[in-house]
């Protein structure tokens, strides 16, 4: 099934939370509000004529221009980028969803983006979101035990945010 | 040969007994040093065999060509590390516990006959007193488990200890088949009813002791704590069982327990079922004539024969059960004690069961023609009652 | 489960008359552990000999690839894909290569993309070699151990005469091979593969069809189909399960057509029976059991050996050369791709998010063992302590892929 | 085996690893050295035994309770610990109460033992087999005739020749009967004990269904 037809099931049921990316692209992904995320995916679950039943990869992509001179000339303004990658084993047929996120919530340095989880419709999502939360720093609403996977439990700030600084010493460790 | 050393020292009688001291002394060193050997030999063969069995040749270089002095290196390197006691064990059981696991191994070799004559002390319960001994080295296990002071050699000391005792019971059971077909537990007396062709060992008697020789087979490898049944090193978080916190020389006497028990139990399992040292075809009664003929040389030699017989059975069993260790993958805790209790001792016990018949109902044998002395169950009887009757 | 709410387990008044108290344990399995195939700490909470809970932790090898990605050129992060799964570097690089090919638009000349399918297929069944020994010795049996590895040695041997390197080879690179194979190369690997098939019926007498590994490997950890795809488990755990799923045949077109000309069958149990050359399913085990994905692996191998046939002679009849890689620092167009290959532990997906410069925005590494190994809390509950290595081993995981 | 005053040796240094084993297993504070010192001096009961003579009763001493007994108390012992083991403290009043129970018992046993006459034994019958000294009164006990006991044929007294059996006469059948029923008994009572009920909630093996 192809990704307008994909779409077309998703405009008629979710209306405007559902925009089209951008088809032409080698992987075309369509975009889906931050707070819609779940039942879009829920829906693209359950319905018998798409079943996505695989979660990928969930991928957290930080756009901002970290150093000034560029930053005037940058194609795109600072934002966060969380792409979902499905596929039905099935009907063998593979859809990528985006969300955009601010990179902080209410632009607050510090406070980290919310997005509802979508651990409840695959459980894969459970390891991966962690990870998107421990390494990128992006919330997710609802999930059972959202705690680092990768860093240990202290560790300070989200190592692939552009403008993450590693820290002095860790632990007595040198770290720089 | 008591009697002879104290008349050749022509000692009067009340010093007689410092012969019978030096005499059971020195048995006692030969024992130690054929179960030394025993030891040394089986080590070297696990290493040989195992290369084998993995397409590599195991160790060569020390000691000329095949490695053959390996074990010394292994011991002279094992006694000269450093042998340390961890903080929160209890010092005198952690120090009492490898003796106490190697001491009954030692004893059993005592009772087992290696030819006609050949056996430190004739026991007339030889085979009784073996399996009680055996019964004694589970102690040994335990408390090294539990003087380590770590929770996870307890573990693994309980859980090997339970194996033993438990496999402990068919491996009697199993073992009872052929005193009950010679009638006594003498065992010299069970080495002499399997005189003459194999086919007169007890293993071939019939289809019962067949099973039981198996189970016996079984049993002794999952009693001596051998190859597939090693469980407690098994378990990936109990690392080496009860000997986690040995080092040395304390360890190295554990390793020797071990093998003396491989040993032990394949020399009792080779008198019970293979007949001792009859070997395959009676050459010994073509050379030498009837078994006591009267001339010592002749009767020696015979002997001796006897003893290569009985030592080439045991090494066979020795490197059949090296060879289980390399090839099969470990059980589960809970299947080897299942196939103890749901298979093991259930076919021993119909095993015996059948012996006992097949001895009643066929009293000399399938084809008829009888077994050389094996006095069936009721002539035992007969022969109990007149010896009772004769004062 | 036996302890009673509201009771302190240390008072001992309190000790109900139905259930002789047994003392819940914390059993730390790792993270330096004989059995746990690298830095892998899971905490078993048992009652006994029964595991309640397993809860793995991981992290121990996080090194941050992708961080590094987007510090280097494509090609300069060939070397970083092969310490991810470093028992299969070849298909790690293979797919890194692949994702960016698939960002340029690239296509490898056709001696190039046999060699690619030749040199993937041997690192495979070395490193189903690996999995299948390291098994063996979990359950207790050193000698497939030992075979095992020694029939890999003479892989790495080849792979030495090609790149050089015998564990990290950042051979395959994007748009091409660093070097085309020395001359007898081919001989020799035929001659491997002749000696190779009668191992393999080895390794089945030792280990698939032996009782006791039967035992210990049938019905334990059972995992159903639709627990597989929902912890996204790939490869032989996903096939193992029974699902008929395998990237080289159903995969993403770009990929699928390196194989389009080779003709393989995909590992899965169909009604109870494997591709062919094989021995019979035992009895006892249960579709998606420990023994299931073990057999899965098993018969991967053959199918690889027949794969590595094809490409030998498909290469000696391919002309031409095998083409150049891309330079060092070309400029990548605008994008975004994501790519998907089928490696021995699963499927290892990459994806490249360039704006236009040499060196790419952001690289993500989508690991195979991280999702096979999220399943293990699920697989462990109510198995017993022994079990829990067997079905650790069975996952086949490696801790450099699953950290990164 | 050995002439009298050698036999005197042996027998002394058996006595002392038994009431040694004794001492330890009532003074220890600590109770796995208590275990041991109980299979200390059952061990040197069981010499006692063999160096009588008694084969049979001393590898059944050695099977049945250093073997058996013991393993099952340190089973029992180390098993149900819950922390590491509590030292044992006898206060000042059980000291008192053990003291007072033990000398009258010590007083009646130190006079039997004393008034036993010994037999004379003038030769030494030494057996062919096992080269153990039997006082002559005594017939070689061997196992076989213990198993004739035990399933009914009569051994201490000779049975006249040929007559029926008379009371008395039936050898050790009934008690055998009873005491294996009695073992049967109380093996079944004890397994019923320590059944373990099986939770309510979760049944363990619910996935495997093997092990309850």
């Amino acid at each position: 099934m192809s990704i307008e037809e994909i779409f077309q099931h998703l405009q008629e049921k979710f209306g405007e939370a559902v925009r089209p990316g951008d088809f032409t692209s080698i992987d075309p992904w369509i975009e889906v509000g931050p707070e819609a995320i779940a039942d879009v995916c829920r829906f693209l679950r359950d319905n018998p004529a798409l079943r996505f039943e695989m979660l990928h990869c969930i991928t957290a992509v930080d756009y901002l221009e970290v150093d000034e001179k560029k930053a005037a000339k940058a194609s795109f303004v600072p934002h966060l980028e969380l792409i979902y990658h499905l596929s039905s084993l099935t009907l063998r047929h593979r859809v990528t969803l985006k969300v955009m996120l601010p990179r902080w919530r209410d632009d607050h340095p510090g406070q980290l983006p919310r997005v509802p989880t979508v651990s409840n419709v695959w459980k894969t999502a459970l390891w991966h979101e962690r990870e998107v939360y421990d390494l990128s720093g992006v919330e997710f609403v609802g999930h059972p035990d959202l705690r680092r996977i990768l860093c240990p439990e202290d560790w300070v700030g989200h190592p692939l945010r552009k403008d993450y600084q590693m820290p002095i010493e860790y632990h007595g460790i040198r770290a720089r | 040969m008591a009697q002879w050393l104290s008349d050749w020292l022509t000692l009067s009688p009340q010093w007689e007994w410092v012969a019978y001291l030096t005499v059971a002394l020195l048995q006692a060193v030969i024992l130690l040093a054929l179960v030394m050997t025993a030891v040394a030999l089986a080590t070297w063969a696990e290493r040989k065999v195992a290369g084998r069995i993995q397409d590599r040749l195991g160790p060569t270089r020390v000691g000329g060509r095949f490695g053959w002095l390996q074990p010394l290196a292994d011991g002279l390197k094992l006694f000269t590390k450093e042998d340390l006691i961890p903080a929160n064990a209890d010092a005198v059981l952690f120090r009492l516990a490898p003796y106490l696991s190697f001491a009954p191994v030692f004893g059993v070799f005592m009772a087992l006959p290696f030819s006609d004559g050949w056996v430190a002390h004739h026991f007339n319960t030889a085979a009784f007193f073996i399996l009680a001994v055996l019964g004694l080295e589970v102690f040994g296990i335990i408390l090294g488990g539990y003087a380590s002071g770590s929770k996870w050699s307890l573990l693994g000391g309980m859980r090997e200890a339970a194996q033993v005792v438990s496999y402990e019971v068919p491996l009697a059971f199993s073992a009872m088949l052929p005193i009950l077909l010679a009638g006594t537990m003498d065992l010299v007396a069970i080495g002499e009813a399997q005189r003459g062709w194999f086919w007169n060992w007890f293993v071939f008697h019939d289809p019962f002791t067949f099973v039981a020789f198996w189970i016996y087979v079984i049993c002794a490898v999952a009693g001596t704590n051998r190859a597939p049944f090693d469980l407690a090193e098994a378990e990936s978080e109990l690392v080496a069982g009860f000997h986690t916190e040995y080092s040395g020389f304390r360890w190295s006497v554990f390793y020797m327990g071990e093998y003396a028990a491989m040993a032990a139990v394949c020399g009792l399992g080779v008198v019970l079922f293979l007949g001792g040292w009859n070997g395959p075809i009676p050459v010994a009664e073509w050379l030498f004539g009837p078994a006591s003929s009267t001339s010592p040389i002749v009767n020696f030699l015979s002997q001796l024969l006897g003893a290569v017989n009985f030592i080439i059975k045991c090494i066979i069993g020795v490197v059949f059960m090296i060879s289980l260790r390399w090839t099969l993958p470990r059980p589960r805790i809970d299947q080897v004690m299942s196939m103890c209790w749901k298979y093991c001792f259930p076919l021993a016990a119909l095993a015996f069961l059948g012996a006992t018949l097949w001895v009643l109902m066929l009293p000399d044998g399938l084809l008829g023609q009888g077994h050389p002395k094996a006095s069936t169950c009721e002539q035992s009887v007969m022969v109990t009652v007149e010896r009772i009757e004769t004062p | 489960m036996n302890v009673i709410p509201g009771v302190d387990p240390e008072d001992f008044s309190v000790t109900s008359e139905t259930e002789v108290r047994t003392e819940e344990l914390l059993i730390n399995m790792g993270p330096q552990h004989p059995s746990t195939h690298g830095v892998l700490r899971v905490v078993l909470r048992t009652d006994g000999e029964l595991v309640l809970e397993a809860i793995p932790h991981i992290g121990y090898l996080h090194r941050c690839a992708e961080k590094i990605g987007e510090k280097v050129t494509p090609r300069q992060f060939i070397p970083y894909t092969d310490r991810m799964d470093y028992l299969a570097g070849m298909n790690m690089n293979l797919g890194w290569a692949l994702t960016v090919e698939k960002l340029l638009g690239l296509e490898v000349p056709e001696k190039a993309r046999h060699l690619r399918v030749l040199i993937v297929e041997l690192n495979r069944i070395a490193s189903h070699l690996v999995a299948a020994g390291t098994y063996g010795l979990d359950l207790g049996s050193f000698t497939p151990f030992v075979y095992c590895f020694r029939e890999r040695e003479k892989i790495l041997n080849l792979f030495e005469a090609v790149c050089g390197a015998r564990l990290t080879y950042s051979y395959i690179t994007v748009g091409g091979l660093m070097a085309d194979l020395p001359s007898g190369w081919l001989d020799q690997c035929e001659a491997f593969l002749d000696q190779f098939e009668p191992v393999i019926d080895d390794l089945h007498d030792l280990l698939s069809v032996n009782h006791i590994f039967v035992k210990r490997t049938a019905g334990v950890g059972v995992l159903s189909r639709e627990l597989a795809v929902d912890y996204g488990c790939t490869g032989p755990v996903l096939r193992g399960s029974g699902v008929d799923w395998d990237l080289r045949r159903d995969g993403d077109p770009f990929y699928t057509r390196m194989y389009r000309d080779y003709d393989f069958e995909v590992a899965v149990c169909r009604d109870g029976k494997y591709p062919q050359p094989s021995p019979p399913v035992p009895t006892e085990a249960v579709l998606g059991d420990c023994w299931h994905r073990f057999f899965v692996r098993m018969v991967e191998v053959v199918q690889s050996v027949r794969l590595v046939r094809q490409a030998i002679e498909k290469y000696r009849l391919a002309e031409g050369d095998i083409g150049q890689p891309i330079k060092l620092n070309q400029k990548l167009p605008p994008g975004e791709v994501y790519l998907e290959t089928e490696c021995p532990k699963g499927q290892m997906g990459f994806m490249i998010v360039s704006l236009g410069e040499a060196i790419p925005w952001r690289v993500r590494a989508r690991s195979s063992s991280f999702c096979n190994l999220s399943v293990l809390p699920e697989l462990c509950r109510g198995c017993l302590v022994a079990d829990v290595p067997a079905i650790v081993g069975s996952l086949d995981i490696v801790l450099g892929e699953v950290d990164r | 085996m050995t002439g009298p005053d050698g036999m005197a040796i042996l027998f002394w240094l058996f006595a002392i690893v038994t009431c040694g084993g004794a001492l330890v297993v009532v003074l220890s504070r600590h109770i796995v050295r208590a275990a041991v010192g109980l299979i200390l001096s059952l061990f040197g009961v069981a010499m006692l035994f063999l160096l009588a003579g008694a084969e049979f009763v001393g590898a059944m001493q050695l099977m049945i309770y250093v073997g058996g007994t013991v393993v099952l108390l340190a089973f029992g012992v180390m098993l149900t610990a819950r922390r590491p083991l509590l030292p044992l403290s006898t206060t000042r009043d059980q000291w008192l109460a053990a003291v007072l129970l033990a000398c009258p018992l010590t007083v009646i046993l130190v006079q039997a033992a004393l008034s036993y006459a010994p037999t004379d034994s003038v030769s030494a019958q030494v057996d062919a087999h096992s080269g153990v000294s039997t006082p002559v009164g005594m017939l070689p006990v061997t196992p076989a005739r213990l198993g004739m006991a035990l399933l009914g044929f009569s051994q201490d007294n000779h049975r006249p020749d040929g007559g029926e059996v008379s009371h008395g006469d039936s050898g050790y059948l009934l008690p055998f009967e009873l005491i294996s029923v009695h073992l049967l008994v109380v093996l079944i009572g004890a397994a019923y004990l320590a059944r373990r009920e099986v939770p309510s909630g979760m049944t363990p093996r619910d996935n495997q269904g093997q092990l309850q």
